[in-house]
């Protein structure tokens, strides 16, 4: 799962980079990229066992990214995610949900950013929210991924109209209307990564 | 234009700078095994430490500023993008003693974020770290929103007279008073006329029109607000000084600092011009220019423009401002 | 593209920008009315004083050496061009005393010109005054052919060395001796990636195709003789550390002093990772990278490149070298 | 005659700096201009008086433009004149043309630069020249000066096909291959100044 996403980001960090271009500093790619090196490193000297302690050490590989904003969050995604994980080895439907919105409340301890505010949370507000409706449709793993995907990705989708509040990119709104935030886009790759990783790990 | 730097692999580029960096300046700084930049001869124990964080690309700040009267420990992040909290909390750790540690951080989003993780973590171990946060560019917010303000050059007068407080045995809150009344008193405008380039992406960050200047700029190239055509000295520096004397009150008679801090290809020429252009205007409103500073201590890489900084000096401050500091990159 | 600097009238240009210069070094030096550089605190009047001449348009150079362990005087010219004989010799006659004057010129026509027909007055007026000229950048004649070698950063080192034994009270001869050791046992060569504009005549003062650089560009932007495709940081220091190290003939073993030069707009970043690639080179093949510096010691406008500098060091030089220096744009 | 030398360089400064552009620096027509100007204060403040200080005067002045080779070089010139004008106050053909082979002998002090080394001297040598054999051939004042600045017109044009040799343009030699030196066209401006304010003169 945690290695899907790292794929979808490595594919596509040059067009995050080319979003951070309009008023921001055009290197958020750059720095998801070693994000996710980090995290690639992390899983593959993590000796198998817990998901809570993977996720953990993933999220301290990823915050020591030294990628301004991005590891904060980020880092703070997966650590929260740890923090939402049981002790168990392997995840059920119910408690990935809870996982999620332990991520995101975690995240909300680094950032006042609020839905609408042209950042990650247009993304990762909904695709919690998702993720949770989901479970509690009763979806398996899988379909909660998808769902929480799709939802990610309208958000992202839908910060092209909006001008950003918040981050660097603040002081150029208009600059980057018209363009995705490339941090919502980091968000709904991610998403993307865990479906795809999941599907192949046979859900 | 392709980027035309001397860098080798970009993946490389912040160890190798560092690298350089410890090696012309080994009589003075040493980089740890994870990069943190310290001292070569570290400070007493009984006296405060300052630390920083910040990205690199921006040399010869922060490093630069590391040593005798100045800064302890400097957390250098990659290009543009200030370091996680694993290497903060370290340099914090590595800080720690009984008089404790003033962490000094510039108001960007990654670099807030990190700190106060950091401090978060510090307090959970029981370490005594205060925080001062620096926001003083005036075209990012007004004065009642310091959080919407960033954080320009004017980092280097609070290290510079909080680091001269520390060293002659200051406590640890009146290093923080003393750095709390330097940032109260400053503000800071930025003007750009040329682009930098990311080199690691190798893209420019900016894009201002060939004919015109950009007040408001922000230090990764984030655009400003007021667009013109490219005026001269004297009048650029009119618009910047009534924009800087304003947010600050300032009334005549009041003793000010002034510095020009050019951010990349402007020449040292032309901030001695706009200096002086200063220096004129200032005179005419019977405002005292008691100190003053020109040169690249904060750059953008290869932009074009400079920062304006001024703040209000009493002469508490003055006399920190002039006390002796030995760093790589400033030394009085 | 258009010039885009931050000027008044270009031809007040040299008035201003040494007033601004005076006023941020105000505790170290100060101008005399016909804009002559001095030290604020004069040097005692038993030791050998420094003085230097050479265009503006160059900051920090050659004015921001005047100070505690460096020069006495320095006498701008115009925008790259020489001061003319009558202001250097109202220079030497007030630098004039029992000890000796020792003038550093760099050997550019002008500079030499202007220099002779001084000194040549200055004889005939029976003060004592000795000359060094520095030619050192082997891109423009062979090492015996002195007088085909442009003078560039070099003078920096001369005048650091032989500024420091005069304050140790060195004789006229002494410091002669010390600045011609220095003078003999250096070399630079040039890199240039973008040109100049001249800040009077806005017109860029060189032209440099898209993608290369060229090796053995001058400090006015007269063109150099190699020109390649930008290579990486550590293959042009290999290029010109090979052409630097075959010059002075440096061998196994030997002690060198290493700087890069920055000449406008290249960063101090890639600077120091070209200074950290020197290292590298250097080790493998055992030569000692005794003292290194960076930074932008003597600019041409907002050109991008640098100029690497070595010179084969003996414990004398070494030790002036390290010795301190209170001046406004070098300290130690 | 020295103001007629001075407005030539006033109307031409322009092409001069634009010459100095090909592998020079660019600054040479502003310099002369700055040169010029010294001279003009010098004329305007000097009381009448004696030719030979006048010249001598003038000579400081234009050293004191601070303007690299251009000041000692053009300096020089005015000085040779004047050490090798007499103590008469207005000067006669054969006076005109032992001052100018002073004026040169001094510039040679400065330079070891001969003709065909593309500087000032590939102007100056055939005008010195031809000024005295004019002299000799017993022409009037205007007579001389219309030789020698032909002789200077010239020689700068043959300046066109040279490589220089000397000045910072050296270093560039091909650069400047189809165009004249800068310096000896300045050269060739101050002869044909020097003609049309003895025309305007009367002579
Ligand atoms: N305060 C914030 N709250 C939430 N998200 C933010 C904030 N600041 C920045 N971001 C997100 O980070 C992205 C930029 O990340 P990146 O370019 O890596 O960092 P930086 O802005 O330091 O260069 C933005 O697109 C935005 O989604
Ligand atoms: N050594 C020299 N001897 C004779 N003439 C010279 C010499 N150096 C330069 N010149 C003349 O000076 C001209 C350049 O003058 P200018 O541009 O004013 O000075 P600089 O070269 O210092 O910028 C050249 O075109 C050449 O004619
Ligand atoms: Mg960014
Ligand atoms: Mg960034
Ligand atoms: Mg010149
Ligand atoms: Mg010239």
């Amino acid at each position: 799962m945690l290695l899907g996403a790292a794929g979808q980001i490595r594919e596509n960090h040059r067009r995050l980079s080319e979003l951070d271009s309009f008023g921001g500093d055009g290197d958020h790619g750059t720095t998801m990229l070693r994000a996710m090196e980090n995290l690639e490193k992390s899983v593959a000297s993590s000796r198998g066992g817990q998901m809570k302690q993977l996720l953990s050490e993933t999220a301290w590989a990823v915050m020591g990214t030294d990628g301004g904003a991005t590891g904060p969050l980020f880092g703070s995604f997966f650590m929260g995610m740890s923090n939402g994980a049981g002790q168990e080895e392997r995840m059920d439907c119910v408690a990935l949900a809870s996982m999620f919105e332990a991520a995101l409340e975690c995240v909300r301890k680094r950032t006042k950013a609020e839905a609408g505010d042209k950042t990650i949370m247009d993304a990762m507000i909904p695709a919690v929210e998702q993720a949770r409706l989901a479970a509690d449709d009763g979806f398996g793993i899988c379909g909660i991924l998808e769902r929480a995907a799709e939802a990610a990705r309208r958000g992202a989708d839908s910060t092209k109209d909006l001008q950003p509040r918040l981050g660097r990119a603040k002081n150029a709104a208009e600059q980057s209307l018209g363009h995705e935030d490339p941090g919502a886009v980091s968000v709904s790759l991610i998403f993307k990564g865990f479906l795809k990783g999941a599907l192949e790990d046979g859900g | 234009m392709a980027m035309k730097k001397f860098l080798n692999d970009p993946d490389n580029l912040v160890d190798e700078l560092l690298s350089g960096f410890a090696l012309a300046h080994a009589d003075k700084v040493k980089l740890t095994e994870s990069n943190l930049v310290v001292r070569a001869k570290a400070k007493a124990r009984d006296k405060v430490a300052l630390v920083t964080l910040g990205g690199s690309g921006h040399e010869p700040a922060l490093s630069g500023y590391v040593g005798e009267g100045m800064l302890d420990i400097s957390v250098p992040g990659e290009i543009f993008a200030a370091p996680g909290p694993p290497k903060l909390i370290e340099a914090l750790r590595m800080a720690e003693r009984p008089a404790g540690v003033l962490l000094i951080v510039l108001n960007h989003d990654g670099d807030v974020m990190s700190a106060n993780m950091a401090m978060e973590m510090a307090q959970q171990e029981g370490l005594n770290v205060k925080q001062i946060l620096t926001h003083e560019d005036i075209s990012t917010g007004p004065r009642d929103k310091p959080e919407q303000r960033r954080g320009l050059v004017g980092c280097l007068a609070v290290i510079k007279v909080a680091g001269a407080a520390a060293e002659q045995g200051a406590s640890l809150d009146e290093c923080l008073e003393i750095a709390d009344r330097m940032e109260r008193n400053m503000a800071t405008l930025a003007v750009a006329v040329t682009s930098a380039t990311h080199p690691c992406t190798g893209e420019a960050i900016s894009e201002i029109p060939q004919a015109d200047m950009i007040i408001g700029m922000g230090q990764h190239g984030e655009s400003g607000s007021a667009q013109s055509k490219l005026k001269t000295a004297d009048e650029t520096a009119e618009i910047m000084l009534d924009m800087l004397v304003e947010d600050l009150s300032i009334k005549k008679g009041d003793d000010v600092l002034l510095m020009i801090n050019g951010v990349g290809s402007t020449t040292l020429m032309e901030q001695y011009v706009v200096l002086n252009s200063c220096k004129k205007i200032l005179d005419s409103r019977k405002i005292n220019m008691v100190r003053c500073a020109a040169g690249e201590f904060l750059t953008v890489q290869e932009m074009g423009g400079f920062q304006m900084f001024m703040a209000r000096m009493d002469d508490e401050l003055i006399k920190l401002w002039d006390a002796a500091c030995k760093c790589p990159c400033m030394a009085i």
